[in-house]
């Protein structure tokens, strides 16, 4: 792993575009200020200059037809990864992207199908403006069609984003901001994909486990070191994907301890977590020592930046939780 | 407006159409009609679910059709144009069996390029940019033709659609079948606009208002339009004025919502009856001739009903094909289930 | 009760909307063919002719105009109630609802709140065209600052919209159109309002708690019937509001028997069924003798109606499920 | 495109601007420049979030806010607005708080006909349309000003909001500020339009062009907009060509996408240089004047930065305000959790 280059999950990110728009001269990257100026946070930088205006391309204002010319572009055999700017603005786009995307390859009876990518940042702890933080993965679980992937980590960015890129079906890749640059790792040089519905187990400890996914990961491990100063020992699991999602994995984790504790960075209520608590006490219903706890943002509005601490789960409320489930 | 034939059935100068294809177009009129009939009555017998006719909008739908090349072109429509779908390539008993509930037998074919029906209202325009988009990237020859409602020029997707295909000028033919109702929403209440094709300018491209109820003039500005974007030019929109005659579908009754001196003022438009004094005029038609297509078409229609009827029905395995390439695990757990529940007992 | 007129649920809603518009005349009614036509299930017929065309508006074919310019009207002194004509076509509007209608009290810092009631049928069992029985109100529920509430009887039809156009924040209220004539009952007269987050025991039994909404109700009261012959006593719970959620009334009904199904027409997967699971395993773990099973529709797209009773919940399922519940 | 005021200071025919409104004008423009500083400086120093300056679009913003009335009419704005907010009755104090993140501190006070800042482009736009719709319901004289950009001119909420505000024949005006980029994307890869002010026609009501760097044609073309909107005439579209003197907010770096030469060209019809020369050559305005009031000015704002700082912060309580009118049980439950939490252990 060593001779493996360290990137940033932004880097990870922009070298697998490099690589697969090198490797499939179909795929093309569209969405608001992508071309010329590399996306708002320079994710698509130097992408134009290399594969010219056709293949990377600014499009107007407008979310819905990002994402519909996308299923058109699909169809007459172009590879999409549309870009929209921030998760938030999904929501213009909400009836193109369940309604539409998800549900072409079924409408048409297998003879349309839309690979298409629709990558888009999210989550809170950088203090950005109303909108842009909002973490609504869990509206498009209920899409059936769609796929939602979420790396936490440089190595999966790359190779869910390249295996997200080559699903024929439409993936909605979610990228954490707010790790963008700050997380590093090694990274597998050349063709690295990583399968959907595999969950990883990025931390092994006996008497709890805690389920997040995308930057909640690393708030886990936080609260994982910490509570292993207090002598109790903490798994963590990475989701990695939410749909399809790893149930065999989950249930595996979990059944070790018998006690886990869900945690992401989207309000409680009609969170993922419900999911993935109402999967766990079906399947793993005899092993289960405790409650499964969730430790969610707020059900409020997402407040001003100054604010946002607390609004989003904290290494605090994880430790805390993980404490009185071990305790239970 | 463009207006070509008169309701008379006399043309104003030459007929951009050859006889055959007024012939060919008059036919597939009035098949389309002859459709309408059969699937209304269907519908009350209960063995179809809703049906919504083209009664009153057939030079409209068959007029662009026919300026297509299907080995060439595309067609996305919305939900009222299987007249334009069966001129490109649908075979009839698919038709049916979109009505008659049998979504497997009315996949569109492979090689057909025609998209299917959409009933989210606007939302096929933004695919049809794409897709026209994509043919400009693949330097493939061909335009995209794109069916919608002047109710659907009023969603948001029509707007980003079309300034969408203006920026990247691509090969699009935008069709606004202007049929003055939206279910019971009549035109002034759509829009205060005096004419919808005006929003072209808006967009960087021309537009056109055309009398959507006269073959030929249809016939002429779509092929124009084909040509333009053939040739680079970008996109168009062509407003084919005509009239919604029948119901919106089987579940509405017009007669809620408007008189029937309208309807009947608009029969006098009718767009088939000037085709067929057009063609009897020039010697192309005849009254015996109609009689022996009429009687063709019966049996057509008698044919792909019965096929539809043959098959067998798609089970719960069905609604678990094409949801994805590959079932998950939780996917294929539900399926096994459904199957299970299915099974007699 | 027997004084009081048997009434079905459209009825119910009509009558409603009579009486609010007659009693407030803010009150206003809009959407697509609401006024001539009386909407495509009729349930403003009549409107228009009494209270004219300025208060009871046919608007043009747009959905994210008719719930953003309610918000305008509502801080303009009016109390919109539009209707989306299935709630399938409240994708166009998403962007609308959440984000604008729903945050505006606290963007504004309460300086303007979003009276707005938004009507929309859903459901399936009628054989409706795509989209039209789409059943996505678990997405509404990631969306701090809006209500949702969804009637399963005429008396609770009128009380909750009452309720509704008088609540100061926005509503979304959900209208089961298969039972829109099928269920009638007695409804009373005059101003019958009933508290959002109130959840109703709509039969007693002491075995199992089948907890539903919405049409799913009926279903389960149907299932209870079967169930009884076997001798197994079903309560039903009727959650008649999602948010606000009665979490007291939920955990109530299943320390009862410590058994629950949960049943609903949304897909499984994410839906709001998964909320009702967690918050129980939450709050009544140590009740719980049986894992609570959830019965909903397929994770695939909606098929067309003649496959529906395959993707739909089934009594028999609901049954099965209650059974194996009750046998764990 | 309508213009007045030449670069020069020289006016075609009379000033449709008193002395005063002029002087007020100046004022204000050149307020808004001091704000653009300070907030720029101070978000440097990591007191401010995020700031996008108003650089270059003040005659545009401050014309069209000058032709309305704060007690009769209404503004909704996008998010580069500030001047025309504060015009219309914001104080500095509140806007500060803004963006100094004081969100309570920030609200539009009660009485103030102005709603917030929205984030969300074009997403302001039907709700405008509302809010013009429910004065003509109330028979409330007065009109509802909405701002946005060239780029929210692409979103469909704009299209929406445009055709039901034709329909119902609102009192509403339509500032399209076009500053020709929405952050890096230039006009022309927004749309192909020759002019966005064309989309007008299709909504059937008037739209005009207008130097939007011109304060005097600015303020007649929105005078006559709002007459016509209080005669009951219904909505017009303004499309105000200017240019984004500065960056699009202070995280973005506009050299990565265009070239100085465009800006050097751009400042030279800085908009508030013409209004400059106008006044002092009619003698409204001396150096002296200009002296004393940014003497003023930079006092005003001392003072308004110091009170903000001098608030306390919002804490944990007030994500739980205002969220709904009553707080359900599992937010009382969520809201004693966080001020736990909170408390300094
Ligand atoms: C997004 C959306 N909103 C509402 C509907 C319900 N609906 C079905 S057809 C129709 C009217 C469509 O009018 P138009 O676009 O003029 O087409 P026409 O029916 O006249 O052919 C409506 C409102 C829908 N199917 N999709
Ligand atoms: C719906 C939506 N999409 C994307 C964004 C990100 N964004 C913020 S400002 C902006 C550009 C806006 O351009 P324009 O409307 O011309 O206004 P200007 O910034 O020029 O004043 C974009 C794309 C957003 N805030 N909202
Ligand atoms: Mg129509
Ligand atoms: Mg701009």
């Amino acid at each position: 792993m060593s001779s493996e280059p360290e990137l940033s999950i932004l880097e990870a990110i922009r070298s697998a575009l490099f690589d697969e728009m090198g490797r499939d001269e179909r795929v093309m990257v569209l969405g608001m200020d992508v071309g010329q100026l590399g996306g708002v946070f320079r994710v698509t930088r130097g992408l134009m200059e290399r594969f010219g205006p056709e293949r990377v391309v600014d499009t107007p204002l407008a979310e819905g037809s990002i994402v519909g010319a996308s299923l058109g572009l699909a169809i007459g055999g172009m590879v999409p990864v549309a870009e929209i700017q921030f998760l938030g603005f999904t929501h213009q786009a909400f009836h193109q992207i369940g309604p539409q995307l998800g549900r072409y390859r079924f409408r048409s009876r297998g003879r349309f199908n839309a690979q298409v990518t629709i990558r888009a940042p999210f989550g809170g702890g950088v203090r950005t403006p109303e909108f842009h933080p909002d973490a609504i993965e869990a509206q498009f679980a209920q899409e059936p069609g769609v796929k939602i992937v979420c790396p936490a980590f440089p190595d999966d960015a790359k190779g869910l984003l390249l295996e997200a890129i080559r699903d024929p079906d439409p993936v909605l890749y979610l990228e954490p901001q707010r790790l963008y640059r700050v997380i590093r790792g090694p990274v597998p040089a050349g063709d690295h994909t990583v399968p959907f519905g595999s969950s990883r187990l990025v931390r092994e400890g006996k008497d709890v486990v805690l389920i997040a996914w995308s930057a909640a990961v690393h708030m886990c491990l936080a609260a994982a070191d910490q509570l292993a100063q207090e002598g109790v020992a903490a798994s963590v699991l990475d989701l990695r994907t939410l749909i399809p999602l790893d149930v065999a994995g989950l249930i595996a984790a979990v059944e070790k301890s018998g006690k886990a504790v869900v945690v992401h960075e989207a309000p409680l209520t009609g969170g993922f977590g419900a999911e993935i608590v109402a999967t766990i006490q079906q399947e793993a219903f005899g092993s289960l020592d405790a409650p499964i706890r969730r430790v969610a943002a707020r059900d409020t509005p997402y407040p001003p930046g100054s604010l946002e601490d607390y609004f989003l789960p904290t290494v605090a409320r994880v430790v805390a939780a993980a404490r009185a489930t071990v305790e239970y | 407006m463009q207006e070509l034939l008169g309701v008379d059935g006399t043309v104003r100068g030459p007929s951009p159409m050859s006889p055959d294809q007024v012939v060919a177009a008059l036919r597939l009129m009035l098949l389309s009609r002859a459709v309408d009939d059969r699937l209304i009555k269907l519908q009350r017998m209960g063995r179809v679910g809703v049906y919504g006719p083209v009664h009153g909008q057939e030079a409209a739908v068959i007029g662009s059709a026919m300026a297509l090349d299907p080995q060439r072109d595309w067609i996305v429509p919305a939900s009222r144009e299987h007249p334009a779908m069966l001129r490109h390539g649908l075979p009839l008993k698919n038709m049916f069996a979109t009505y008659m509930g049998n979504f497997d037998a009315a996949a569109v074919p492979a090689g057909v390029r025609l998209l299917p029906r959409q009933q989210s209202i606007g939302a096929q325009l933004p695919h049809a940019a794409g897709l026209a988009w994509a043919l400009k990237l693949r330097r493939t020859p061909g335009v995209v033709a794109v069916y919608f409602g002047e109710g659907a020029s009023s969603e948001g997707d029509f707007h980003e659609a079309s300034n969408l295909a203006g920026v990247m000028r691509v090969p699009l033919v935008m069709l606004l079948i202007n049929n003055h109702y939206a279910i019971s929403t009549p035109l002034h209440r759509q829009t205060a606009a005096a004419q919808l094709a005006a929003r072209a300018e808006g967009y960087g491209f021309p537009g056109f208002v055309v009398d959507g109820n006269d073959l030929l003039a249809v016939y002429a500005v779509t092929a124009d339009a084909v040509s333009r974007a053939l040739a680079g030019d970008g996109p168009t929109l062509i407003e084919c004025l005509t009239y919604r005659m029948g119901f919106h579908n089987t579940s509405d009754n017009p007669k809620e919502y408007r008189d029937s001196a309208e309807v009947d003022e608009a029969s006098q438009r009718d767009p088939i009856e000037r085709v067929r004094r057009f063609a009897i005029r020039e010697g192309m038609w005849s009254v015996a001739q109609e009689a022996a297509a009429l009687e063709e078409i019966r049996s057509e229609i008698e044919t792909a009903q019965r096929q539809v009827e043959e098959l067998p029905r798609p089970g719960a395995a069905a609604i678990f094909e094409h949801v994805y390439e590959t079932l998950s695990p939780r996917l294929q757990q539900q399926r096994a289930e459904a199957l299970d529940e299915a099974r007699p007992r």
